[in-house]
């Protein structure tokens, strides 16, 4: 019951959703739109799973008085005034003007692009500190991302101007060619790689060979 | 109100910041309110997108009773929150990974195999499948030989099932460097982006907030 | 823990102090603007020297050279070619072979965090778009898409030469909204739009938007553009509404993926793509148009030539390193 | 259907016209076009287009018509005639309404704006200077939704053949075949990398990514880990394992425990080699950044899921001189982790190790699988290519013919 039924859902949906590819027709046409609906639905679900959860574990660590319960009460109280607005707010939301959209602007945005600004620093250290062309590879890849990020900017073509370096060595010409050609064949090797990869997960997957995402055997 | 904001705004900037320097209180507290935040917001967005408008208003309205399965398997999710009945969270988990597995398994197969290899086959000395012979200029003849070869030698890299000797293992080889090059490609974009995030950020604080900027 | 306090206030006191006292833009002068380089340049020579020295910086002083790298250029006056790279302009051609009054279909699939690169190529297609007099119809497969569209047509339409052709919403552009589900949306798209998007973004109902009226599927569509920063995103379109629909696709992507898109542009499978903040710039350069693309493009060149600048020194410095530990191995 | 001629406002006229025409066309002189035009006017008027033929596109959802028709006798290439135009009515319902319009020449049209199940009638008007002449109607079609789609059967068996040849490969490696796995540059610098380690009486840092144990990464890197502490318990070594998640963690202690007891030494294994951290990203960096400074192993395992941390750790590790040895199958890291460490396992590498390492019918099989995938690609890659240029260069019936099965066999016809 526990182990079987799932498998079984897991096999029929997963079937359900190749077939609908071949035949485009009733009833699996009206399957697949049910699937995909109930999929929404069932996302929506885990991903509330997600948010409770979080609270239930900074609760506990309140409840504990674990080392830093103080962020704790901040990370609770942050969501409680974000959940309680967005639901006093209705349907629209996300309108101009609401208070949910004020927070959203000044506050969700602010702190989610600095999180992902921060790796411009890292990046710039790291390339100070760890980035060496010790072996060939490395070399190549360096070598590669020089002319990417001198071509992609004016200041490239610029210098290269200045330096009257002959036109067909341009930053710009190299990088693009890089990205089209060698970039474009790298790429779909990769491509090819991860599919096939992802290709073989999923047939195991469907037939309950891989049943590691129901916690392990 | 949109002073205060922006004051906000640059308040938590400047404290997520602050981690450059060292792990500090500022950093942690505006890093809990980002955890908070973000959590609120799906949470909320999730729950007027889909389980209003798509079960409520469907259920309701458009009388679409099928919408009840999907609900209740909804429900299983949240049973996980309670240990005891946690397991029967795996049911609509079960669904998910079933319908992902199914839709990945046609669409990576299709666009990333099928066609990625078709494309590959070009015709080495005509800009195009059709073209008369040597239509194509000597840069797009090489590039169509670097495409082709390098996408091979690529795929050679990747075999696991041979030893990388002879012919095989020098192929191997210009595979990894043409993935090297790809690499170096990707991170130079890389940085543009977090660069670009960066100056995004500085105009904010420069711009938005102390209007430095004209 | 004092010392940190202390340090707050600091910042604080200096944030009200150029909040409030210094209320006019900054801007360096030419040759003001070339002594900071030149300082930037003389600083740089030295950490090369201590590098070589075998003594390296600490990291806060790296992040201290990226921050004015970034900061300074958005006071300084300094102008610079652009070039539009194939893809771009691939893309541009594109859009100017629709007919007037074809509709575009725009896919919003990006957040804030990401909006720096993608909403100046968001501002750059509407504004193109509109100039063409083509119909747009906006929806988005992440939640805070629509909005991000919000703020760049309102930003679009504010401008005089597109002000002036009073497009009408509903008639003329509508937005859909947001809908989940991911790809699961583009795939029943290709069956039914209207069954995605019951309402559209401001709550009316699909048929009693004129534009709407008759459009079920993609075949009426003439035009997709997306604007993506991950999953779901230009994969996703590319393998749905591409491959088993047949639809015309363009893309903007963050630059972290863009070098991803090149198989399928190589393959057709797009029509033409921008990356990241210069994919932005370069396409208001192909349009004619001044945005933030452009204007930033002067903070990403330094930040680039950081970076590399970084670069060789540190690896000079571990070769030259290396060449004196074989020395000291002979000796 | 968009070239110069389309564009012009007069064809917009043409149209509209057009419209009016055929309706009247189709009331008043539907028994004989011709004849009623040239009576009403003495303009040249091009005998209408032949027998119009509507078939229904095959292996679609049933929203499209093929359309062809014969030329008009005029239309011979000289301008006397400019095109044709499309008319469609519903059988039974409304008058005939324009569809679309063509050049001239074109004999073929496919209309994919009809609804799957109404039955329509086709006429196609030729258009000469300033008349047009309505063709005879076309027999009238119901487009459908066919059952299978034969279009897609080339899909269909490649698919199968590498479906099957995963599923092939793990049955053989569930009956206990052994099969063989390359060498892998990362996985050989193991115990080198370890001995260094013991050499210098310096720990060994192991970090298994930042995602749970849902992703496929972290197992694999768990199953790296169950290899590296095997060797650690040989040269009595020290490990920490920091995580970022507690079940990571329950996994990493009993992984290194079991290598303990294998390698005969349970008394030396503690639960602390292995010890949760944080679950906040940023957090758990901060912490394993200090980690590294404090303790300055000799060697650092950043295997798994990485995301920005991946930079930081790599630097620091690279600041304390330790051997790097990382892997992940993330595209966007591995760069940054190939210019910092000293062996990378590149994205499948990881996964390849991991099977390697494990023997576990699962990996071996699948893995074996999609060398199938890739040598089928390589080889139809290979033949494509020669033959395809052969073809173009010479025309060569042989090559010609394998080059168009090869491009047929891929092509996914959407």
């Amino acid at each position: 019951m526990r182990r079987e039924v799932p498998l079984i859902i897991t096999a029929v949906v997963g079937i359900v959703f190749v077939i609908q590819y071949f035949i485009p027709h009733y009833p699996f046409n009206q399957l697949n739109s049910w699937f995909s609906d109930w999929f929404s639905i069932i996302g929506a679900c885990a991903i509330w799973l997600g948010a409770l959860n979080l609270i239930k574990i900074s609760a506990d660590k309140i409840y504990r008085k674990r080392a830093g319960w103080g962020y704790a009460v901040v990370i609770i109280l942050s969501f409680l005034v974000i959940t309680l607005i967005g639901l006093f707010e209705g349907e629209s939301f996300r309108d101009f003007g609401t208070k949910f959209d004020w927070m959203y602007r000044f506050v969700y945005t602010p702190l989610a692009s600095t999180m992902f600004a921060l790796l411009a620093f890292f990046v710039a250290s790291a390339s100070y500190r760890a980035f060496r062309a010790r072996n060939l590879e490395a070399t190549l890849l360096l070598l590669a991302a020089f002319f990417v990020m001198i071509g992609r900017v004016p200041v490239g073509d610029a210098i290269a101007m200045k330096l009257s370096i002959p036109e067909v060595i341009y930053p710009s010409g190299v990088a693009v060619w890089i990205m089209n050609v060698i970039n474009a064949a790298g790429q779909r090797a990769i491509l090819i790689g991860i599919a096939l990869g992802i290709v073989s997960t999923s047939v195991r997957v469907i037939l309950g060979i891989e049943r590691s995402y129901l916690g392990g055997d | 109100m949109d002073a205060i904001g922006l004051w906000i705004g640059a308040f938590l900037t400047l404290g997520i910041m602050s981690f450059l320097y060292k792990d500090n209180p500022w950093y942690k507290l505006s890093e809990s309110i980002f955890v908070g935040v973000s959590a609120g917001y799906w949470f909320i967005t999730l729950f007027w997108d889909s389980i209003y408008s798509k079960f409520y208003i469907g259920v309701s309205q458009e009388g679409d009773n099928y919408l009840y399965v999907g609900a209740i398997l909804g429900l299983m999710m949240l049973m996980r929150l309670i240990p005891k009945v946690g397991w029967i969270s795996r049911w609509p988990l079960a669904f998910i990974v079933g319908a992902i597995s199914g839709f990945y398994l046609i669409n990576y197969f299709s666009s990333n195999i099928m066609r990625q290899v078709a494309n590959t086959v070009m015709p080495l000395f005509s800009t195009d499948y059709g073209q008369s012979l040597f239509s194509a200029s000597v840069g797009t003849i090489i590039d169509n030989i670097l495409v082709a070869g390098g996408t091979f030698a690529g795929l050679v890299y990747f075999f696991f099932s041979k030893e990388h000797k002879g012919a095989f293992g020098a192929t191997a080889k210009v595979g990894i460097w043409v993935i090297m090059v790809t690499f170096g490609a990707t991170f130079g974009y890389t940085v543009m982006s977090r660069m670009s995030l960066l100056i995004g950020r500085m105009d904010f604080i420069f711009g938005d907030w102390l209007g430095l900027i004209k | 823990m004092k010392k940190e306090f202390l340090v707050y206030i600091g910042i604080l006191i200096l944030a009200i102090i150029l909040y409030f006292f210094v209320t006019e833009p900054v801007t360096f002068s030419p040759t003001v603007s070339l002594i900071i380089i030149g300082l930037i340049g003389l600083a740089l020579v030295l950490i090369f020297v201590r590098t070589i020295m075998g003594k390296l910086v600490g990291r806060r002083t790296v992040f201290s050279f990226v921050a004015i790298s970034v900061v300074v250029p958005f006071f300084m006056t300094v102008e610079q070619p652009i070039q539009t790279s194939p893809e771009v302009q691939s893309l541009y051609q594109a859009v100017l072979d629709l007919k007037p009054g074809s509709k575009v279909l725009v896919s919003f699939d990006y957040d804030p965090p990401s909006a720096p690169e993608l909403q100046p190529m968001a501002e750059t297609f509407f504004s193109l778009c509109l100039e063409r007099d083509l119909r747009i119809i906006i929806m988005g497969l992440w939640p805070q898409g629509p909005q991000q569209a919000e703020m760049a047509l309102q930003k679009v339409m504010d401008e005089p030469a597109i002000a002036s052709k009073n497009y009408r919403y509903g008639i003329d552009y509508v937005n859909l909204g947001f809908q989940v589900g991911n790809e699961f949306v583009i795939q029943r798209m290709g069956d039914d739009i209207s069954s995605m998007f019951q309402t559209d973004y401001y709550g009316t109902p699909y048929d009693s938007l004129p534009l709407m009226r008759n459009i079920t599927n993609f075949s009426n569509i003439d035009f997709s553009f997306n604007l993506s920063a991950g999953y779901p995103g230009t994969v996703e379109w590319v393998q749905v509404a591409v491959d088993r629909y047949g639809v015309d696709l363009g893309a903007g992507n963050t630059a972290v993926q863009a070098p991803q898109m090149y198989p399928y542009l190589r393959a057709g499978q797009l029509k033409g793509l921008l990356g990241g903040l210069n994919g932005a710039a370069e396409f208001e350069k192909a349009a004619g148009r001044i945005g933030k693309g452009t204007k930033f493009m002067v903070s990403q060149s330094f930040s680039h030539v950081i970076v590399i600048a970084f670069i060789i020194i540190g690896n000079a410095a571990f070769f030259l390193g290396e060449r004196r530990r074989k020395e000291e191995v002979v000796e | 259907m968009d070239d110069q001629l389309y564009r012009q406002p007069v064809f917009r006229v043409f149209q509209i016209f057009l419209i009016i025409f055929t309706v009247l066309a189709g009331s008043i002189f539907a028994q004989d076009p011709a004849i009623g035009l040239t009576d009403s006017a003495d303009v040249f008027v091009p005998a209408p287009p032949g027998a119009v033929k509507a078939t229904d596109v095959v292996y679609d959802q049933g929203g499209a018509v093929d359309l062809e028709w014969e030329l008009s006798p005029d239309d011979d290439g000289s301008l006397k005639v400019s095109g044709y135009y499309i008319c469609r009515r519903e059988v039974g319902g409304e008058d005939y309404r324009l569809v679309d319009s063509v050049m001239a020449g074109v004999r073929t049209f496919v209309d994919e704006t009809v609804e799957q199940d109404h039955t329509y009638q086709y006429m196609v008007a030729v258009n000469g200077d300033c008349s047009t002449a309505p063709s005879e109607e076309s027999n009238s079609i119901t487009p459908d939704m066919e059952w299978l789609n034969f279009g897609l059967s080339n899909l269909f068996i490649i698919g199968l053949v590498i479906c099957g040849s995963v599923i092939y490969f793990i049955a053989h490696a569930k009956r206990g075949k052994k099969f063989f796995i390359r060498k892998i540059a990362g996985l050989e610098a193991v115990d080198e990398a370890i001995g260094r380690a013991t050499e210098m009486g310096r720990p060994i840092l192991f970090v298994p990514g930042i995602l749970d144990m849902d992703d496929v990464q972290t197992i694999a890197a768990l199953t790296i880990l169950g290899r590296v502490s095997r060797v650690v318990a040989d040269y009595d070594t020290k490990i920490n394992v920091p995580v970022s998640r507690s079940l990571v963690m329950t996994a990493a202690r009993e992984t290194i425990k079991s290598s303990y007891m294998a390698a005969g030494r349970p008394d030396a294994y503690s639960d602390d080699m292995a010890a949760y951290i944080t679950d906040e990203q940023f957090g758990y960096v901060a912490a394993v950044d200090g980690m590294m400074v404090r303790e300055k192993p000799a060697t650092c395992f950043l295997l798994g899921a990485f995301f920005a941390e991946s930079l930081i750790l790599a630097e620091t590790g690279n600041s304390i001189g330790a051997i790097q040895i990382a892997g992940t199958a993330r595209p966007a890291q591995l760069p940054f982790f190939v210019a910092a460490c000293d062996f990378t396992l590149i994205g499948e590498e990881l996964f390849a190790a991991s099977a390697y390492l494990s023997g576990e019918p699962k990996q071996m099989g699948s893995l074996k699988g999609q060398d199938v995938g890739k040598a089928i690609a390589m080889v139809f890659i290979v033949l494509g290519v020669i033959t395809t240029t052969l073809a173009q260069a010479w025309d060569i019936g042989v090559f010609t013919w394998i080059s168009d099965l090869l491009h047929d066999l891929f092509q996914v016809t959407s």
